[in-house]
């Protein structure tokens, strides 16, 4: 057991922290979400450049051939400052799905582009009535000819609206809550019949509505089984939820810092306020809510490749409740003890803020998450 | 003791009740049980129609305006507006500096001012907060000079709400720079908004919208005859004026309605092969809203009636108690709101206080749902943080 | 609405005040609890003396005809005291029983003794399984010629070790959980076939098993229809729990009151520890807890006699729910603030704290009660 | 960064889990999984098996009987004692005055008592704290004074831990009043509890039970080569004792084992038509504290690992989180243990602690469950109350 950054994984937190640091200050931040597609396509590019979309791919397929642990290093720089740029949509979910889906043709046609950063997938699941439940998907795939016709809603496509492609799950058979019956299929955003509606989100970043009348795709944009996608679409769901771990502790880890500053020079009745013990306790909590909770970023980046589903699922399940817990104790209080000017768009740490409820609610917040380890009885050792 | 409401109170309950529902606009009461905010249109209307009935002032002395009801049935029309629900009346006029020009106003004020704030003729708002100052209100840097029947008024406000509406703004002002401690030689001065040197630059605030601003004072010329009271004694005024709003400050009828909002949205909202409202824990989790607000409202019932055995107008340190929980009730209710719409919080209507153009994305109630949870952060920070509370339970009640 | 007490209810809370204050300190509390049947013989005496005895009981039978209020009174004061006499037992459980249940013959016959205090009946109704469902009862009462024959076991019977006389709720029909088929029986402690086994318990109390081995009860035995006892038991327990309501706020008043005196004269690092802003603050929060359970408390009593069953439900619950959590809060933290001496036997502290913890646990603790409220719809309002 | 126990660290944990499990005590395993105190003998006879393996003092340096095991591994083999669950060493000889002896004492001190303490021969109590000193350790008033070869000690310790059974003490002591701080003039002394003019007297705690003391000391006279280290510098000797007991504070394996019990306990106790495991809110409780200490093993590995890399003895100020999460889910298991038991938590064996005459009233398990809830509030208020460990964090890490 080790927890010192390899030499591999030291560069890339070295290089990614550089750049933000340089690049991706909260003035900055505000002016690369101002930009047409919603984020900074020179930010983007200058990502391509360090190497960041080659992380999750194999070697064969272009990639880096790196795991979880570097998906988290870099979520957790992204989540300190802000970044708005399309890489958990495009490089995390959509990746996983082609790392978990896909053929190597497959791959050898999508991944350059996306390594490159040229293309931009999104992944498209949730529909009306899908909340927390990814099997809870009822637009059809049915086979025409040698491919398949899409019809139906797609709702909450982070980034959808300037991606360049979609990853879409939808159902081949069976009813909405099978986990059987769900296949991947690759679209591009100009296919015949695909419209989409963008919209701006909560925490400043973009998404979209999209809309599927009879879009034909042909057989070889099915991401693998066209009814046996469940195993890939659970694994994408876990790789999404340790990459948000990791931006959550991250942004957290940022607001801590922000909030002790702040309370050290922000004088009140002639004193710092960091002066009053119940502050100093409130920031000491809000440490150790941090820490646990990059304990749990840690635990589930451990876990996001473990097999056996099970222990995965109580792992993610767990980290995301910590998550939860440790992001709205921290975001709450973080905002609190900067009174006033910390409910205002001016200061950074409301953007935090919102970015963290909206984490908690993605893929479930974290009672939905509590439940899920308490069905399985909890976290029973299996060593 | 006794613990029921008597037949009169139930009686007064019932025509406030009738009243109301009679009586608020539709409109304006749609867009509270949406979530979203009342415009100025509609307070407006709604103000007037109380004031024709004779209640838009209810805790005004008589010959002002008000009803000479008891605190008890203060509470009780209160609680009805807040559920109904109907538009509150703003604090500015009604609450803070009303009070203060019948208390301690000259009879030129309160003729002027009085009915045309029991009318909303006058929007006011209300000049204390300065950048730097936060909750040590004492320390203001503004400074009004007198020259001859004026003051010259330079400096700045902060956090002035709905001040882009105002037509006056009533200010503490630094009159005395010398004075001994920092609370003497404060002033209280009736500014006229439209004053030239008066500059209004809005804030906006963490969920999007235009509540607060920042109002800028640069050589403004106030008449003498709008200072309020003894020259330098604005301190006390204000002291009188902050703990004057008691009743109501818990906002518990306002999180019953946000309560019965989320169960209908609860009730609603896909979940599994059900809705939310089916999840034990999610229902135990407002059960326990509910419980602690019931022991709130009672609280507050305790503190109101023992503020009609105490005479009007002194304010109960146990009061402290109905701002921290009532904050902390009302901000949980947002969270649960923010629970129960769960992934479709996410979308953001920039259009949202001022009317949709579009079609939501997901259902319609969702719209204001995450904005009013950021935007209720606010609440326990603002009136005396709940930290300031605490120091005032500590101090006044406990002698720590 | 009039929270002000009435002359009469004054009268009340200023004697017992004085009795308690004069005979019933800290270190007499535990004099009296060490006495043989677990309590003072003479403390019972003067309570008998007080009037307290004849609180519930209507006029008619020979008592004061007051109600919920006036126990609250009574119930609050010997919280603060950590009164160990059984009353609760006696005069609140098998009280209501009498009212509820028994004719006026029955009253007549058994009500004079309470009220002098040379009877003290206990209420038997807890069996293995019981657990918070006072529905759950197993022990037979089956016919036997003009009378019933009792089987089978009861535990945790509050006082039963001493008590002269036990009400005790049996089933002539359905099983255990059917609300249907329970009745309630007057047994004296001398019956042929009933033995027991006191204990003391955490809180520095008594209580008994009692067995039941086919002790024959004659007609005049039962109190009101057998097999139609539940809204009688109903009753018990909602008054019950009204009372302890009012016990524990009693109870958390003094933690608080303790507490705060403590803080102020312990010092370290030179200076009383009530310098401590943290300690400041968690005083205040322990204040508001200790206020919001007795609004609770007060709404108990309000809503005790309440005859629709529901909304009495639903307020004795919430109430409850809101005892436990004060209590808990309150009861954890005192002892915190306590240090060192919090956790010892020699200090009040530590017997408040128990005393919180069993009152949690008697009919149900929070969770069980927010389950109830919950489960109803929660505290709608039904004017 | 390699987040797995390496295959040695596996298989090492392999080894320790199979030791403890062929030669723990049946009798001491069972007094432990049911949630009551091993008794002395039960200790005495653990320790001599894990001195005869070379384990009893793994953290010791090798030539005192230590193991060198690297931090990864003495965490490994804590967390499978706590897990089996196998009595734990008392941490007076084997973590406190053990150290203190090998890093600060005489050859001789070494020779004479350090292989006593690995066997359990001498059992060892504390004596720092003082009544009204508290946190504030370093007000100590006991006093020593040097007369001839020996010292004469005067004066009173309490909450000493076992101190009924105790051989020997180790004191803090005054022996020069005049020091300018009060940290100056404090020297660490050994005496033999049977002493002339040494007296203990039973605290009676919370629970019932007998676990600490007050122990009086007049004219005790105590060799001058008890001595540790110089004359007036025992403060450093204390300050390097209390930072020395990190690893194992968070008792992560202690509450794993006190959560399987739960489990067990939850799923036997009947609620309505089936058992109390069956409540989902329940399950929910009993899941977020497993989730927190989860967490909490994390961080824990995280230290743990941290000081690996930094070298052995240097406190990390992070370890105060360890205390304070450790000992909140501590307390917060055995509340979820006494909500399980429910009604039957209510008797009193007072024979509880010496072994049960009667046969229980309810369930055989529910008998040290109360008494455990009442006696584990003492792990936030002693070692440091936590209120104590958040100032630590606030200035040793926040720069607060």
């Amino acid at each position: 057991m080790d927890f010192d950054l390899s030499e591999e994984q030291s560069l890339i937190k070295d290089s990614v922290t550089r750049l933000l640091r340089a690049e991706y200050g909260f003035e900055a931040r505000e002016k690369h979400r101002a930009e047409e597609p919603g984020f900074s396509k020179k930010i983007w590019q200058s990502f391509a450049e360090l190497g960041l979309f080659a992380i999750p791919f194999d070697e064969a397929d272009g990639g880096l051939g790196a795991g979880p642990v570097e998906t988290m290093i870099v979520m957790e720089a992204f989540g300190r400052a802000l970044v708005v740029e399309p890489y958990l949509a495009s490089v995390v979910m959509t990746g996983a799905a082609l790392r978990h889906a896909a053929s190597a043709e497959q791959r050898a046609a999508i991944v350059p582009g996306l390594v490159e950063g040229t293309s931009r997938l999104a992944f498209a699941f949730a529909e009306r009535a899908t909340r927390y439940d990814l099997s809870r998907i009822a637009m059809e795939a049915k086979r025409d000819g040698g491919g398949f016709r899409l019809s139906g809603e797609k709702t909450l496509v982070l980034h959808g609206d300037t991606a360049t492609g979609f990853v879409v799950a939808a159902r081949t058979a069976g009813a909405p809550g099978d986990t059987a019956g769900l296949g991947l299929f690759h679209v591009p955003a100009e296919a015949q019949g695909l419209s989409r509606r963008g919209f701006e989100t909560q925490d400043g970043m973009r998404a979209a509505e999209l809309s599927f009348a009879d879009v034909i795709v042909p057989q070889d944009a099915v991401l693998g089984d066209p009814e046996g996608g469940w195993p890939a679409i659970a694994r994408i769901e876990a790789e999404a939820i340790a990459a948000l771990c990791a931006e959550a502790v991250g942004s957290m880890e940022r607001m801590v810092e922000l909030t002790v500053a702040y309370i050290k020079e922000r004088k009140q009745f002639g004193v710092p306020i960091a002066a009053f013990q119940v502050l100093q306790h409130r920031a000491s909590e809000m440490y150790m809510a941090l820490e646990q909770a990059r304990s749990m970023a840690i635990f589930a980046a451990m876990s996001a490749g473990e097999s056996d589903e099970a222990a995965r699922r109580a792992a993610i399940s767990a980290a995301k409740v910590q998550i939860g817990r440790s992001g709205r104790f921290i975001g709450q209080n973080a905002v609190q003890l900067h009174g006033g000017v910390g409910v205002t768009m001016e200061y950074e740490i409301a953007h935090h803020f919102k970015r963290q409820a909206m984490i908690d609610l993605a893929f479930g917040d974290a009672d939905h998450h509590l439940k899920l380890v308490a069905d399985a009885g909890g976290m029973d050792e299996r060593d | 003791m006794d613990l029921k409401f008597t037949p009169e109170e139930a009686a007064f309950r019932a025509e406030v009740r009738a009243f109301i529902a009679e009586n608020v606009p539709k409109d304006a009461r749609e867009t509270l049980r949406a979530g979203r905010h009342v415009s100025k249109d509609q307070l407006v209307r709604w103000t007037r129609i109380l004031n024709d009935k004779g209640w838009s002032v209810p805790h005004w002395p008589v010959e002002y305006g008000g009803t000479g009801w008891d605190p008890i049935r203060q509470y009780i029309f209160l609680d009805e507006m807040q559920r109904a629900p109907a538009p509150q009346m703003l604090p500015f006029g009604h609450s803070m500096v009303g009070p203060v020009i019948y208390t301690f106003g000259s009879d030129e004020q309160k003729a002027r001012f009085l009915p045309r704030i029991a009318n909303l003729d006058d929007w006011w708002c209300q000049g204390f907060s300065e950048p730097g100052a936060g909750s040590d209100l004492a320390g203001l840097s503004t400074r009004a000079v007198r020259e001859g029947d004026h003051y010259v008024v330079n400096g700045q406000k902060t956090w002035t709400t709905l001040g882009q509406y105002a037509d006056w703004i009533f200010c503490l002002v630094r009159t005395d720079p010398q004075a001994p401690k920092k609370q003497m030689g404060i002033s209280f001065l009736l500014i006229d908004m439209k004053t030239p040197g008066i500059t209004v630059r809005p804030i906006r605030t963490i969920e999007g919208g235009h509540e607060v601003n920042e109002v800028f004072f640069t050589d403004v010329k106030v008449p003498a005859e709008n200072l309020v009271g003894e020259e330098n004694r604005g301190w006390d005024y204000a002291k009188f004026l902050l703990g004057n709003e008691r009743t109501g400050i818990a906002g518990v009828g306002a999180t019953k309605e946000r309560i019965r909002r989320l169960k209908e949205i609860a009730k609603a909202e896909p979940a599994g092969t059900g809705v939310v409202w089916d999840d034990q824990r999610f229902r135990e989790k407002v059960a326990a809203v509910e419980i602690e607000l019931k022991a709130l409202e009672m609280t507050q019932l305790r503190v109101v009636s023992a503020e009609a055995r105490r005479g009007h107008g002194k304010p109960d340190p146990a009061s402290s108690i109905l701002k921290i929980k009532g904050t902390e009730l009302q901000q949980a209710a947002t969270e649960l709101l923010m629970e129960a719409i769960g992934p479709f919080a996410l979308p953001y209507e920039a259009e949202e206080i001022e009317g949709r153009n579009e079609p939501p994305v997901g259902p319609d109630y969702a719209a204001p749902i995450a904005p009013n949870y950021f935007n209720m952060r606010k609440v326990s920070i603002y009136g005396g943080s709940n930290e300031i509370q605490k120091n005032i339970i500590a101090k006044a009640i406990l002698g720590l």
